[in-house]
């Protein structure tokens, strides 16, 4: 795995501690994995390919090819309803802070990608099951304003539930906010490739997710606006299996291509190679 | 049932024995029953009075699904001209979404509007004002018609949200919502968009980006429906009350909020008492949006919707919270 | 009926020999209809609205103002594959013009709408079944290319069996001289508003037809690409009743609005009237 | 039947014994085979020549539509690389259609391709090379994608058509040619359309408009199929022989006429007699074209292509006909 920053490597000495335990069972073929081997695998079960929901540190570690600078790294919601349902809005993300190792449902910076320079968003499903609130709006909208400034390609890697409740019709509203940020990349000419991974739903899939220029797709990702549980009490039927997923995308015309996580860097690499005419090439570290 | 319907039926009892009276009275000019009448009619005011002078968020989002609330197509029907146009090119047209070129006071405009049915017959048709993607794929193209022509947008919004079915899903209706979302942000026309009833989710928003938000008085506008976010939240669809009032969206707490930009006051007792007070008021306030707005470069209007939704939202720095001790 | 100019009467005349019958059977409700009441009413039976088809020029009699100055009124189309079916193509071009008191498939020209000024291309179905070869298609161009010129909108009323087979491939290739002409007329954000009438398939349905920004049929109109008897022959079953006609494309998205002949002039010069921002008007003659 | 199939078979079995002699030979050093051999080559190429030295239209029309003739993911795969991109983004993503980014001989390219299958099973999924809507439609979204990153346009025209179904027409087959259509005629990257079997109509031109049209030697590109017209004009399907020779849709008649820029020799026999050679020779002339069209401005390659078909059909004045006493 290609090294990282110190700040990711301090990152991820915080996220040892979520889960102690040495053995994982994948939900896919019920094999038991030893943990060191599946995040060597890059989170990928040996036996059935089934991907693992990945934490945004490690994604962008299986990204970029050397050090990652950050941006925005402390922004940190503020609470604008006074929320509170069975807890408060900040108890719930302290307590997310604490499982998940990151400060919000999103990490965005810069860095290189086989020597391509990129700006890159990662959004992490293990914090507030990657809702979208300011702070994630915020973030998605700098990195495309960024990128569109330093005349650079971005790339984000989806995996939300949607807006996120506890903020309310504010939530809502960053889906307009990251797609107006969005505009100033696209009248730049610059590519934006999204990277839906599972799952990816309601205001995230509804906005900056399917404006994208190419759509990757993780095999199996549950895709879609809709949850699966709220269509099937609404029809009353039990969806048909696959329904939602990378490979439902693919048929239904939703999405560009299905990619194995173990391709993903090298295949984002070639699509950039071709769609930029003199890709921005810094010296290759990876 | 809906709370605000159960609240209505004692003053509709009154109302009905006033207007009984009245006709008594005239049919009888030599028996005289001015103070019952009276009488009655001050109850009938006073009773109004409680029942809809101070609203919570729970009844407002009763009342924002009201059966007689005026639909998108009362307000069009007042505009001085409207000629509907159909269809996404592609797939169907959507009769959730009305859409069509007309003039609003005399201004040229692009209307986009979301409609529900009155009945069980138009509500199939209507699909309930859910929109499915090649509702939104119609707003879009029109979206670009207006822009080639020069004709601002208002658009009306009233729906629960997107439709939770298997056809919607498979048609894409994220990249449609997506598309409407993108457009509106840097269409280079003015765009006022009104909630008129319920403004549900990204469904909603397809359709609410803008230079100038005007909400009815009591229109919803929300991330969710109130059950849905109880059931999320709390696991318990039942808590949709205390849901309704967290979720700050009414009109005012949404105007607090800096969200959007005027409230059109509704006659006592909802829109529906006085569809045609309501559809004056609403596209007057439309008409002086349009007429600021048109007035500016359109330059500057993007700029400034682009300035305004880039400044939704407000953070602290992990520090902030450090010193303050907040967790 | 308003006026016509001195061409068009010269031109009706003519027209007047094509059938001396004074009365004609409706093909919609058999009923027998004085051939004067129903050119009176625009070609329309009086008893159930059936929609007959309309000569170009009483077309444009039903839709200008009062003078109409048709362009390229005298290009005949040559014989560049030198072609014999069971007549050659110069004997087909003699008897349709004979007929039809038409000289090609189509007639263009400028002249006012409600006092608005306007480009209109008709095209006559009782030549060549309104097939298009170069002159049709150059017609068309000009009339696109003109209107930009002029800065006024344009309209086409369509009728067509495709692409005019006597012309091979140069015919076919009339599709992109029409739609190249085209992007002309919308680079200058001029209206193009297309009337489809019955019959319009083919070539000119996937060009220019529906490249229009508001799209009108008239109640009933057989519109689609391929034709009916070939897909039902290549599917082996009947088609069901109200195929591609208006209303199919209106329930499919894929036309703005029906409108009865009787209205097509008023709402034309509706719709003109809200998208052009200040309609360069003339005093109204109508 | 294929007539190509039919006469090939002849060629087949002298192929046969010729390879039997060989091996033969192989295996029995002491016998001499080599005059048999000889003769048998002979005999061989001259009936090559007979057979394939001057095909009419009609066995044209059968090379073109020969069920080993190399289909576009032949060219595709003798791409540097290649990277499909799927989806018209609202419905379904079409077999018939390949599209997507890659480099040929180093040039970077955005490439769509009409692919009819191999087999039946392959034919059903590329509904035999007839594209659908969806079809169109994604191929417009890629050459907007190729538009917005400059990348030149190379497609591979090979289909009989547009699908004659119910489906087809539902979902508005005639706008989506359109769109492609009009797309082509004014994006503003260089196109290289290449004919590598059958151009049929409408189907084909949608993929079919560009700077530079190349077809190989055998190809077809038609207004309709000769069959169609037959039926249309005679009524008679039979006399399709009679209405390919007359509808000029040769590479050779379409280049006489000046409606394409290039022709690519063929093996003798046919493009599925040696494919590697055919698939090189195309690939080397898109991408000279693509050379000559990248030197020169934009504006000037877009300016050259209204201008060829500004240009293609020629007509005569009334008066002129009048004068020469034509009817
Ligand atoms: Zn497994
Ligand atoms: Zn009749």
């Amino acid at each position: 795995m290609p090294s990282v920053t110190d700040w990711l490597r301090g990152r991820k000495r915080q996220l040892e501690r979520r889960e102690p335990g040495l053995w994982v069972k994948c939900p896919e073929c019920s094999e038991m994995l030893y943990r060191k081997d599946l995040e060597l695998n890059l989170l990928v079960c040996a036996h059935c390919s089934h991907h693992f929901r990945m934490p945004a540190i490690d994604r962008i570690a299986s990204l970029i090819d050397g050090e990652f600078h950050e941006i925005a790294a402390d922004l940190e919601p503020r609470d604008p309803l006074n929320w509170t349902d069975v807890k408060t809005y900040p108890q719930k993300l302290a307590a997310d802070r604490e499982k998940s190792g990151v400060i919000e449902a999103v990490v965005a910076g810069f860095g290189s990608m086989g020597g391509i320079d990129v700006g890159l968003a990662v959004m992490d499903f293990f914090f507030r099951g990657g809702t979208m609130g300011a702070v994630v709006g915020e973030k998605i909208a700098l990195l495309f304003e960024e990128s569109a400034r330093r005349a650079v390609p971005a790339i984000v890697c989806t995996a939300s539930g949607g807006a996120r409740m506890e903020e309310g019709l504010i939530a809502l509203l960053q889906m307009a906010k990251t797609s107006a940020a969005l505009t100033r990349l696209q009248a730049a000419r610059l590519p934006y490739i999204c990277v839906l991974t599972d799952p990816t739903t309601g205001g995230v899939s509804a906005s900056f997710a399917f404006d994208a220029d190419i759509i990757i797709a993780e095999p199996k990702a549950v895709v879609g606006f809709a949850g699966r549980r709220v269509i099937e009490q609404t029809i009353r039927q039990r969806l048909p299996d696959g329904f939602q997923t990378a490979e439902f995308l693919i048929e239904h015309g939703h999405a560009d291509l299905i990619v194995d996580r173990h391709q993903l860097k090298a295949q984002l690499i070639q699509v950039l190679e071709i769609l930029l005419p003199g890709a921005r090439r810094r010296e290759a570290l990876a | 049932m809906n709370v605000i319907v159960e609240r209505e039926k004692g003053l509709l009892e009154l109302e009905q024995r006033i207007g009984d009276l009245k006709s008594l009275s005239e049919q009888h000019p030599e028996a005289s029953f001015v103070n019952e009448i009276h009488a009655l009619e001050e109850k009938y005011a006073s009773l109004q009075r409680e029942i809809f002078g101070n609203l919570t968020a729970w009844q407002k989002v009763h009342m924002a699904r009201h059966p007689m609330r005026p639909r998108a197509t009362a307000f069009i029907a007042a505009l001085d001209e409207f000629v509907e146009l159909h269809g996404d090119r592609a797939f169907r047209d959507d009769a959730a979404v009305i859409g069509g070129i007309g003039r609003l006071g005399g201004r040229r405009v692009m209307v986009l509007a979301q409609q529900k049915g009155r009945d069980t017959k138009e509500n199939v048709w209507r699909n309930f004002g859910m929109v499915h993607p090649e509702g939104y794929r119609k707003a879009l193209r029109l979206m670009r018609m207006a822009e080639k022509f020069a004709l601002p947008i208002v658009t009306y919004i009233d729906t629960s949200g997107a439709d939770p079915g298997i056809g919607a899903e498979e048609r894409g209706q994220s990249e449609a919502i997506a598309r409407c979302i993108l457009q509106l942000t840097n269409v280079r026309v003015p765009v006022v968009a009104s909630v008129i009833g319920e403004g549900g989710s990204g469904g909603a928003l397809a359709f609410g980006v803008g230079d100038r938000i005007i909400m009815l008085e009591h229109a919803i506008f929300s991330i969710a429906s109130p059950e849905g976010c109880a059931a999320i939240l709390w696991k318990d669809a039942s808590k949709a009350e205390e849901a309704a009032a967290r979720l700050k969206l009414t009109a005012g707490d949404l105007k607090a909020l800096g969200i959007i930009d005027e409230i059109v006051a509704e006659p006592l007792g909802g829109a529906h008492r006085d569809v045609e007070y309501t559809v004056a008021s609403l596209l007057r306030e439309q008409g002086r949006a349009l007429d600021v707005l048109s007035a500016l470069p359109i330059e500057r209007v993007v700029e400034e919707r682009y300035a305004k939704y880039r400044h939704i939202g407000s953070w602290q720095r992990e520090n902030e919270r450090m010193v303050r001790g907040a967790t």
